[in-house]
């Protein structure tokens, strides 16, 4: 089993959703993350003084997948949220011990 | 002796109406912060600051130009009764006299050239929430300068300013056309010009984009009725008590039953009582009593009210439909509710009548013909010139850091 | 000619003291912002749409209501003076004279009727924040329709409108009893039908549930304090210098008062300055003063701001004691304080003395019994026909989603 | 008869007047709302609570104490005509003249009061801003309570009090120097005491530290230009209608103005069309008006309006250079403009030239001179004792916890 | 070493926090997040537009402990946050190669 | 490849983001988070009642980085964010599969 964390751009999140359901993944967990890389952040300017907003907003996604279909979401995420340019964000895959559902106790792939 | 009495006696009621009429002038001033919250609170976070911004200078744009030209486009004088057009000159002055009842028992110059000046800007003021969150802010401003310095006052001329409209008898008490309409066909022609929001009817479906801060635009609503106190009970143009008083409750009482209509239409028809939309049926209540404020009965203003409350549901909804873009409803509210209002003149109150009815309808195709086509003129030469959108990157980061390089709710980053 | 300046004069002076009368109900109409921020602001995020709501079609209800039975069964002439109950017929309407000085020296039926009107709607208003987080929505509405419409004003009349109490000898200036306490009854009622919010007093301990956004709160209390100068001064229902400057001066000073002895108890007691407590403890004043706003000193005034202000901070830590949930505090603000208010006519001021005290504790008192009797009647009706409680699910996620389907803040999912 | 039929004229006209000084009382008591939006919406989140919590006391420790030293303080009366100092007694009580025109054509007693208090408070909340988000509250309190109550109606007293600089020929109409370079100056004082917010000039560098909600401080300057009416326009003392006019056109005009002067200067020399400078821009005309607001035409108002929107970018940015930390710029609007202004009345206007411009020095050299000497004094006092600023580790964490155990927006951890 | 990350529902936070507490696990990192999954949102209504708010506020529950508390912790979780209903949410576990304690500099199961 | 997942003192986020950009690091992604731990958080309180704020506000900073950079990251992290007082936070390590960029496709080391 497999966690595929998404750092994207915010606006691609709900066309990554549709995509991931379309495509049989029937959950994921988001959250708003802030980030640096390449893409520098914005000069911002406030009452004169000029200063690096270091930090983009990002949204981040993760999905936990049985370690067969991983493939298919990253293929998924890199076709929806590629724009390009500097700044389209990064996956991360993790290995995982076991996923569990709170509401039944079941555990492993019946539990995603 | 005797004489001085009934001088002093005019003195008196000149100070008594002067001083509604300031008091007027600062509520429609408050109208202005009514107009930034709500648009502020029906549109995204990440383009706060650039609606914010907007609205905070045209009430500036609005005072400057009428003082340089506005005023003197829109009361030319006499000596234009029944024109089309007029001009009295450059800037505002005030001799002696203009400053006593001789000027007018109800205000002295001054007042009457503010009171004015606050009703001008909010035509522009209507037109910023419907092209919100997409237009560049360099070409919004320069339109809100010609709108509010010359289409404005040149229809306005046409009824308030002794032009044609008032000769043949059209009737707009606060300007249900004058102002909101006007206004409204700004919008609209805007509104196409600039297509929508990115994303809004993407793939053939209409995919809302909610508004950040519903707090903000209650507090803008509940403004704008305040606001309109001044803006309906200071068009008497003078504290007559019969006449204001009246306008008060007719006002009141609009806004009350355009609420509940809208209420009861989103409600029944769309499922859910809608605050976004209860919240446009007040000002739809206010915007379609507005022309005839002076003429209705309580229960007149009701029914008007009601059913202005009910129209701005399904205008809302419809120009959904036919990908008419306005993020905050100003098209429904004002322009919608606003012909609706110049209209009901003719259908309810002492003035009804099949003649007054046709001579509002005139009112409002002269008046929409011409925006319509001055605010195309500018719309275009503008996009030709300088470009009106902003860039399909900047609309999805927002205006705010395109335009202003700033936020509004910057805390995220200042955690420390 | 002697005539026609007596009438003159007498005619400015019917027009100034309209002007402020109808400035007063401005004033009081803007008191509903104050409620819907300060209301707003002191609840959870999750209902901030469903509280809005209520507040913002509170004002039409009251309006509508008050036009089509309220106002004349709280005026309904001299023919009820000294009864318990009278009505003077459905809707509202002016003869000619009704809108000169023949109808009141101090302003016309219209601005009578609106003054009146928006006093009305405030009472309801009271009710909702106390309810808050938990109440079904149309239930509210149909509670809130019956309260203004019927129990505000049948009570009013006692008093305001020449019915038993007023022959007593009952004094209320503006409304500690006639409007707060009748509010803050129908509020208790409510909050005891209701019961508290989910995990408030839990396993045995009180739970803060803290409100969530105070900045809203702070508009709120500020609107309310700048409503309270219409809805003490305008109740001397005229522009009469004396006695609306020496009320907006009582009015101040005890509302001034009341801040500092909500931030004095609470610092000294609860170990912090708590901002909600000094908030509360201004409007605690405010309310105090409300009955004898035209009889008090300065002094007397900063003493009774002062002892509502401290009250109201053990007020709201009794009510949480005894598992009376009320999330903005309005029992102890407006009932507990309306009744202080109410007493200190008899203990302060022009009409301090033990029969004036005796005849406003039978105020109080009938007026307690028969608020209490008619809103659990309400109240208990509600409850056995459709219910007034919206389900644990819904009020987990909040009454937004559940009544509204709306969020107030719903930028994160259109972070786009 | 004929006497009777005076005294009534008279009479109105009183009525009249006293209205508009209750109104403008009103409109001045708003601005607290405004200063307490645009300061705490400047401010970091961490901090509301404590910046809304003396915001909201202010005003009722200015009251409270401007009932008990500050009204006498500032109006010894007669008897200290040309004086530096007087004193007419503690607390404030009106014989039966005083609430009739007796006592002035243009207001009761009670009037004169509340009016004169609501401008006192106004001078300690310029103070709370500048010093916000590092302060200790005791400290603040007790220094707010001795400006007020003190500093404030003594310098007060030197001009409108009848006092030596209102002999010597010292104008300033509603106060561009004796309310807000008075408030600058102890701003001023207060700042170099307290020293910077801990990473605002960390490292060689500035390093800005944005307000955290944007929409509040635009709401706190609509609310305070709506407040300057009242300001300005009450500073006449009666409702003449020829001045009070003018003085809301040049008001008006002065704010339009500083808007776009500060736009201007914003966008051009610091590349942006920078929000939070256009709206001091607003505020810095109003305040460079306020002296003169009286004597200047329109033109004359836009260009006074204009230079004070373009200094005030430039204060800011100066100040931020040499480590003046000013989280709302409130010296730059208050101090700086408030020097602009007063100077103004000798280069512009009725009044202007080389003597009134001499004479308008002197105002300015002496108030600072004191209010300097007299602050210092305070917050030396305070230093040496309480102490006035909190742990690095409060700072860090934010007042909100540290002075009050309080979160303004707390929704995080009561999610459910 | 261990680290226990749980999607539940907002409620159940303070409960779950106190049981935790009490079962000796002194620290946890929390955050807010919305979800997707079985539990499908609500359709909102915005200005007479239905859409599907697909996503749902949740919590993140971040636990990291030794790898032999790690079951009592996964039993509390499920004891407090189930409530039978669909969405009660997931337990995700992960393998964590070292936890440091930054005021100390201790590591290992020491820095818990 | 390792991501390093710290806990830190909000304020001390700007000063590790540009001591961490000297030392090369080029990306991190940053999320607001709020901790429970030995720092108790304050006694609030709220109209007469105190309660218990268990939640302190912190700081979420990840890394990713390659396994041989990864000390000295951790290294930075300590210098910058210890103050020697209850609360600093905590660094936590685990082991990544793949990282992969977004916008090119890039995987493993290429894609940080
Ligand atoms: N080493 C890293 N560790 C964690 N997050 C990273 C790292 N590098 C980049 N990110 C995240 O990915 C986002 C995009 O990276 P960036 O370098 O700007 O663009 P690109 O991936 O197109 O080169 C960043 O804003 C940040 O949130
Ligand atoms: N595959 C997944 N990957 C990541 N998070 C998930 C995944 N599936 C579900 N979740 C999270 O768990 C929450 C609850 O899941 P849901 O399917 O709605 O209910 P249940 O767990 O009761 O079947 C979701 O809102 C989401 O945050
Ligand atoms: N076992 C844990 N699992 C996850 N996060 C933890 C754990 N222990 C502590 N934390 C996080 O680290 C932060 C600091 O820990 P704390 O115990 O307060 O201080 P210190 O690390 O200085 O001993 C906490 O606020 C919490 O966010």
């Amino acid at each position: 089993m497999k966690k595929i964390e998404s750092i994207i751009r915010p606006h691609k999140l709900e066309e990554l959703q549709t995509s991931l359901q379309e495509a049989g993944f029937n959950g994921l967990t988001v959250s708003e993350v802030r980030g640096y890389g390449r893409q520098k952040g914005h000069k911002e300017i406030y009452r004169g003084s000029e200063y690096n907003l270091q930090f983009v907003p990002k949204v981040k996604v993760e999905v936990v997948c049985a370690s067969d279909s991983c493939e298919m979401a990253i293929d998924i995420i890199l076709k929806v949220c590629k724009t390009g340019e500097i700044g389209d964000g990064k996956i991360f895959i993790y290995q995982i011990d076991d996923a569990i559902r709170i509401r039944t106790g079941e555990s492993g792939k019946d539990a995603l | 002796m005797e004489n001085q009495v009934t001088l002093d006696i005019t003195n008196n009621l000149f100070t008594i109406n002067n001083l509604w009429m300031m008091l007027a002038t600062a509520l429609v001033f408050i109208m202005h912060l009514g107009f930034a919250t709500l648009e502020a609170g029906l549109t995204q976070s990440k383009n706060t600051i650039n609606i914010l911004f907007k609205n905070s200078v045209i009430p500036a744009i609005g005072l400057l130009t009428y003082t340089i030209v506005g005023f003197n486009l829109m009361y030319p004088g006499e000596s234009f009764a029944g024109a089309f057009f007029g001009f009295a000159g450059f800037g505002v002055s005030a001799t002696p006299d203009d400053v006593t009842n001789a000027y007018n028992i109800g205000y002295t110059y001054w007042t009457d050239f503010l009171f004015q000046g606050m009703f001008a800007a909010t035509a522009a003021t209507i037109v910023s929430g419907a092209v919100a969150e997409r237009i560049k802010l360099p070409s919004f401003l320069i339109f809100a300068t010609i709108f509010v310095g010359l289409v404005y006052p040149i229809v306005g001329m046409w009824k308030w300013g002794g032009g044609f409209l008032d000769t043949l008898g059209f009737y707009d008490f606060a300007g249900s056309s004058l102002v909101h309409s006007v206004g409204g066909w700004g919008a609209l022609v805007g509104v196409i010009f600039l297509g929508p929001r990115l994303g809004k009817y993407a793939k053939g479906k209409i995919t809302p984009i909610p508004g950040h801060n519903i707090p903000l635009a209650v507090i803008g609503v509940f403004l704008l009725w305040l606001g309109w106190f001044g803006f309906n009970g200071g068009s008497v143009l003078s504290a007559d008590p019969a006449l204001v008083s009246l306008v008060f409750v007719t006002t009141s009482l609009a806004a009350s039953a355009g609420a509940i209509g809208a209420m009861t239409a989103s409600w029944g028809f769309l499922k859910k009582p809608d605050l976004t939309m209860t919240l446009n049926g007040i000002l739809a209540g206010l915007v379609g009593i507005t022309a005839g404020a002076d003429l209705m009965s309580p229960t007149e203003s009701i029914i008007i009210g009601f059913i202005a409350g009910v129209i701005v549901v399904f205008a809302v909804v419809l120009f959904d439909k036919i990908k008419v873009d306005d993020p905050v409803g100003a098209i429904s509210v004002h322009l919608v509710c606003g012909i609706f209002g110049t209209l009901a003149v003719g259908i309810w109150g002492d003035k009804a009548g099949l003649g007054q009815l046709w001579n509002q309808l005139i009112g409002v195709v002269s008046i929409g013909l011409f925006v319509v086509a001055a605010t195309s003129a500018i719309w275009f030469g503008l996009k030709k010139t300088m470009g009106i959108r902003v860039s399909e990157e900047e609309e999805y980061e927002g205006l705010d850091i395109g335009e202003h390089a700033m936020e509004s709710y910057p805390d995220f980053e200042k955690v420390s």
